[in-house]
């Protein structure tokens, strides 16, 4: 019916266990598709993520990056199709489970007018974390903020600001990372740290969705969602 | 009922709001189906004239396009 | 909720609304004109003048049509918009949008008659009563309602967001009725507004009953009209809409396209389940 | 939650903005009508209480704004409480923030416009009972508005016609005050109307803000 460009979805390389008797991820996706106005984005995107996987979508600008991933973490409703997390339809998880995902959006939902620190307590609060300050500041340290807590983040940088909003994931324990354009405005060595990150918390057994127009070398080999 | 046409049109001197309201509810209506009716036809053309680029297009390219 | 086990559902299929519409509004049309000729006849060579308010009562027929025709558009609308909220059925929405401007329009309509009513009635054009102010708010909820369908960036979440609108509007509007009456009859006593007149000739009543029937019929013939055309400006691509465009949409393209918009709405549910 | 809800809505600027609109407004009626006491005394009730909705009105115009603008609103739809409780958190925070002081500040300016004694404390107890409903009712039309172009011109055609009849009663139970002493019915149903929109309206603004965010 649509004669929009119709993104068509290549999983590669295919899940080992392919076939009917495939046991099921914890991240399930099936048949997605997405239109803005009469255009579809994409459709028919189906896949599934188990534990320790990292899925990078990757497609033109205004290919539906960012759609499918506010699709993945329930935001967006999908025009057809629907997505699983542990079995629990995304859009209706219980308070435990929705504790378990994390997003950092494209819009990083920093506040110019008060700290990092600041910034990742109302982080924690939200999430019905209990705020530790003490793991707040290691984190902060780690993401390159060190002696930087203190200063309201509109005197930050880009680079900085991004920084805070990524310390969030050192502080809140989560199974699943949607992370939009994450290496935006970062410098090379925080890409260094946050491919690090990733590849540590992966190896712990997180999962991870992620996407770039940066190149991804350094990162542990991912399976690939081409939206094109 | 009414003694002709002008005591008809007097409305018992009630000529400007009776015919005023009905004057304006016709007008009213009417408007609202010239501009609809409008809408319609620019509709169909846009439409037509669609389906017509189409169907050349789909004769000089080998119909990839609708 | 397939279409085949609830015969009426598959006309939520723009295609398959597209030909019911274009069967059913000539009739309409028709009958409209009819019935609104008859109610003038009757109401204006047939029935009497009124014994306290002269020939200016004739003024009734149409404003009381249009009131009701108003009212009972919104709450269609809202209607329409909770259905759309619910179960994303996208001809809702197009009925929704397709009611606003006729119900605005017959709104507008009955404050106007019911000023120009009122003026030799009870000496002045607007008084601040419950009926009057309602409408007035029942005026600006359409006027509301279109802007907001408008305004959004996304044609999709226009409908859903002025959808929800028309719902609170909907809830709200009884409520502003009776706290405006409960308000007014505290200050001013019962009010001459009360005083509709207590005995109507009967050939009043039939004149009234006719134009509130050609009224309904005329906003049915124009509401499907409008949504006819809103459906074709909403799927501009689709086959269907460019066969019924060049007059011909035959039945296999109808039904092509039915099972397709059905297909779609299934698989949106199971998405949603 | 609740430290995290006042810090992103408590700006004392914002605050001062307010009530000096909510002043300025109430100082334009004697200015407009003439100094006249009896006329003013009669006029006050009124003032006030359209002055509080305008108060409110362009208040609660940027609520979600700033929130949406940077990806703050998409979080708290990802937070695991659930959004209608979220939301009724931020417009209560909202109230206390800005709608509170109004309310305070209302026998003073009252008290200027003519009414005296008891009158005073039935605008106060009015303006205590209504102001949320406007803020409940303001908070729906800036989440339907998100996003969308004039946005604020828009929320005042949506919402002014919503708060009619809190006006009504609000406004009338001053009224009823100055004449005699049955006011209460006013009053228990301003109560009465905020009783309902408490639970219901919540569910209204989180509806509201999924559609702003698909």
């Amino acid at each position: 019916m649509d004669t929009g460009p119709v993104g068509r979805a290549t999983t590669a390389p295919s899940p080992p266990h392919a076939g009917k008797a495939a046991p099921r991820g914890e991240l399930e996706i099936a048949g997605l598709s997405c239109r803005r106005g009469d255009q579809t984005l994409f459709s028919g995107v189906s896949l599934s993520l188990a534990s320790g996987e990292l899925l990078f979508v990757r497609g033109r600008n205004g290919s539906g990056k960012t759609t499918l991933l506010r699709i993945l973490c329930g935001l967006t409703e999908p025009a057809t199709g629907e997505v699983r997390w542990r079995g629990q339809p995304i859009r209706r998880l219980e308070e435990a489970a929705r504790r378990e995902l994390l997003y950092v959006g494209h819009r990083d939902a920093v506040k110019e007018e008060l700290t990092p620190l600041e910034n990742l307590d109302i982080h924690q609060g939200l999430r019905g974390e209990r705020g530790d300050l003490e793991r707040q500041l290691d984190a902060l340290e780690e993401a390159g903020l060190g002696g930087r807590e203190d200063i309201p983040v509109r005197y930050l940088s880009q680079g900085q600001r991004r920084r805070t909003a990524l310390a969030r994931l050192l502080v809140s324990p989560a199974r699943l990372w949607i992370l939009d354009e994450p290496l935006t405005a970062l410098d090379r060595s925080a890409v260094a740290w946050l491919f690090e990150r990733i590849a540590a918390y992966l190896r712990e057994g997180g999962i991870v969705v992620t996407t770039s127009h940066q190149s991804i070398d350094g990162l542990p080999e991912p399976r690939i969602l081409d939206l094109d | 009922m009414w003694d002709g046409i002008g005591d008809f049109l007097a409305m018992g001197g009630y000529a400007g709001y009776v015919w005023g309201s009905y004057g304006v509810t016709a007008a009213v209506l009417l408007l609202e189906g010239v501009l609809l009716g409008r809408r319609r036809r620019r509709a169909h053309a846009l439409l037509q004239r669609r389906t017509r680029r189409a169907a050349a297009g789909s004769q000089s390219k080998g119909g990839n396009e609708r | 909720m397939s279409s085949r086990s609830v015969p009426w559902l598959k006309f939520t299929a723009p295609a398959n609304f597209y030909a019911l519409a274009q069967r059913l509004t000539p009739w309409l049309w028709a009958g409209a004109a009819l019935l609104c000729l008859a109610a003038l006849y009757i109401g204006f060579f047939v029935a009497p003048a009124e014994a306290h308010q002269g020939e200016s009562y004739r003024i009734l027929y149409i404003h009381v049509a249009t009131a009701w025709m108003g009212m009972f558009l919104y709450l269609l609308m809202a209607l329409y918009g909770g259905i759309y909220l619910v179960w994303r059925i996208k001809m809702a929405d197009i009925m929704a949008r397709s009611i606003a401007p006729t119900g605005a329009l017959m709104t507008f309509l009955s404050l106007w008659t019911g000023a120009l009513w009122g003026a030799p009635t009870w000496g002045t054009f607007w008084v601040w009563d419950a009926r009057l102010t309602s409408t007035l708010v029942l005026l600006f909820l359409f006027l509301g309602y279109i802007a907001l369908h408008g305004a959004a960036d996304d044609r999709e979440k226009g409908g859903r967001a002025a959808s929800l609108l028309a719902v609170i509007g909907a809830i709200n509007v009884p409520i502003i009725y009776f706290s405006v009456d409960w308000w007014y009859n505290l200050h001013q006593g019962s009010s001459v507004i009360r005083a509709d007149g207590p005995s109507m000739a009967p050939s009043m009543l039939t004149a009234m009953l006719l134009m509130i029937a050609g009224i309904w019929l005329y906003s049915a013939a124009v509401v499907l009209r409008r949504a006819q055309v809103e459906a074709l400006e909403r799927e501009p691509r689709s086959e269907w809409a460019q066969a019924a465009a060049a007059g011909r949409m035959t039945r296999t393209q109808r039904e092509l396209a039915a099972a397709e918009s059905v297909r779609e709405h299934t698989s949106q549910e199971e998405g949603q389940a | 939650m609740r430290r995290d809800l006042s810090l992103i809505v408590t700006r004392r600027q914002d605050v001062l903005t307010v009530v000096a609109f909510f002043i300025l407004v109430i100082t334009l009626f004697p200015l407009a009508l003439g100094p006249d006491p009896q006329k003013l005394r009669t006029l006050a009730p009124a003032g006030v209480w359209v002055a509080a909705a305008l108060a409110s009105l362009i208040s609660l115009d940027r609520l979600f704004a700033d929130d949406w603008r940077d990806g703050s609103l998409e979080q708290l739809l990802l937070a695991p409480e659930p959004l209608t409780v979220v939301a009724l958190a931020k417009v209560a925070a909202h109230w206390l923030a800005l709608g509170l002081p109004l309310v305070v500040l209302s026998p003073a300016l009252g008290y200027a416009l003519g009414l005296e004694g008891a009158e005073l404390g039935v605008l106060a107890v009015s303006l205590l009972l209504g102001t949320p409903v406007l803020s409940l009712l303001g908070a729906v039309g800036a989440a339907l508005t998100l996003g969308v172009r004039a946005g604020g011109a828009l929320m005042a055609l949506l919402i002014l016609p919503l708060y009619v009849p809190v006006l009504v009663l609000g406004a009338g139970a001053v009224t009823e005050a100055m004449y005699s002493s049955a006011f209460y019915a006013h009053l228990s149903l301003l109560g009465a109307l905020l009783a309902a929109a408490l639970p219901l309206l919540p569910l209204a603004i989180a509806g509201a803000l999924r559609i702003a965010l698909d």
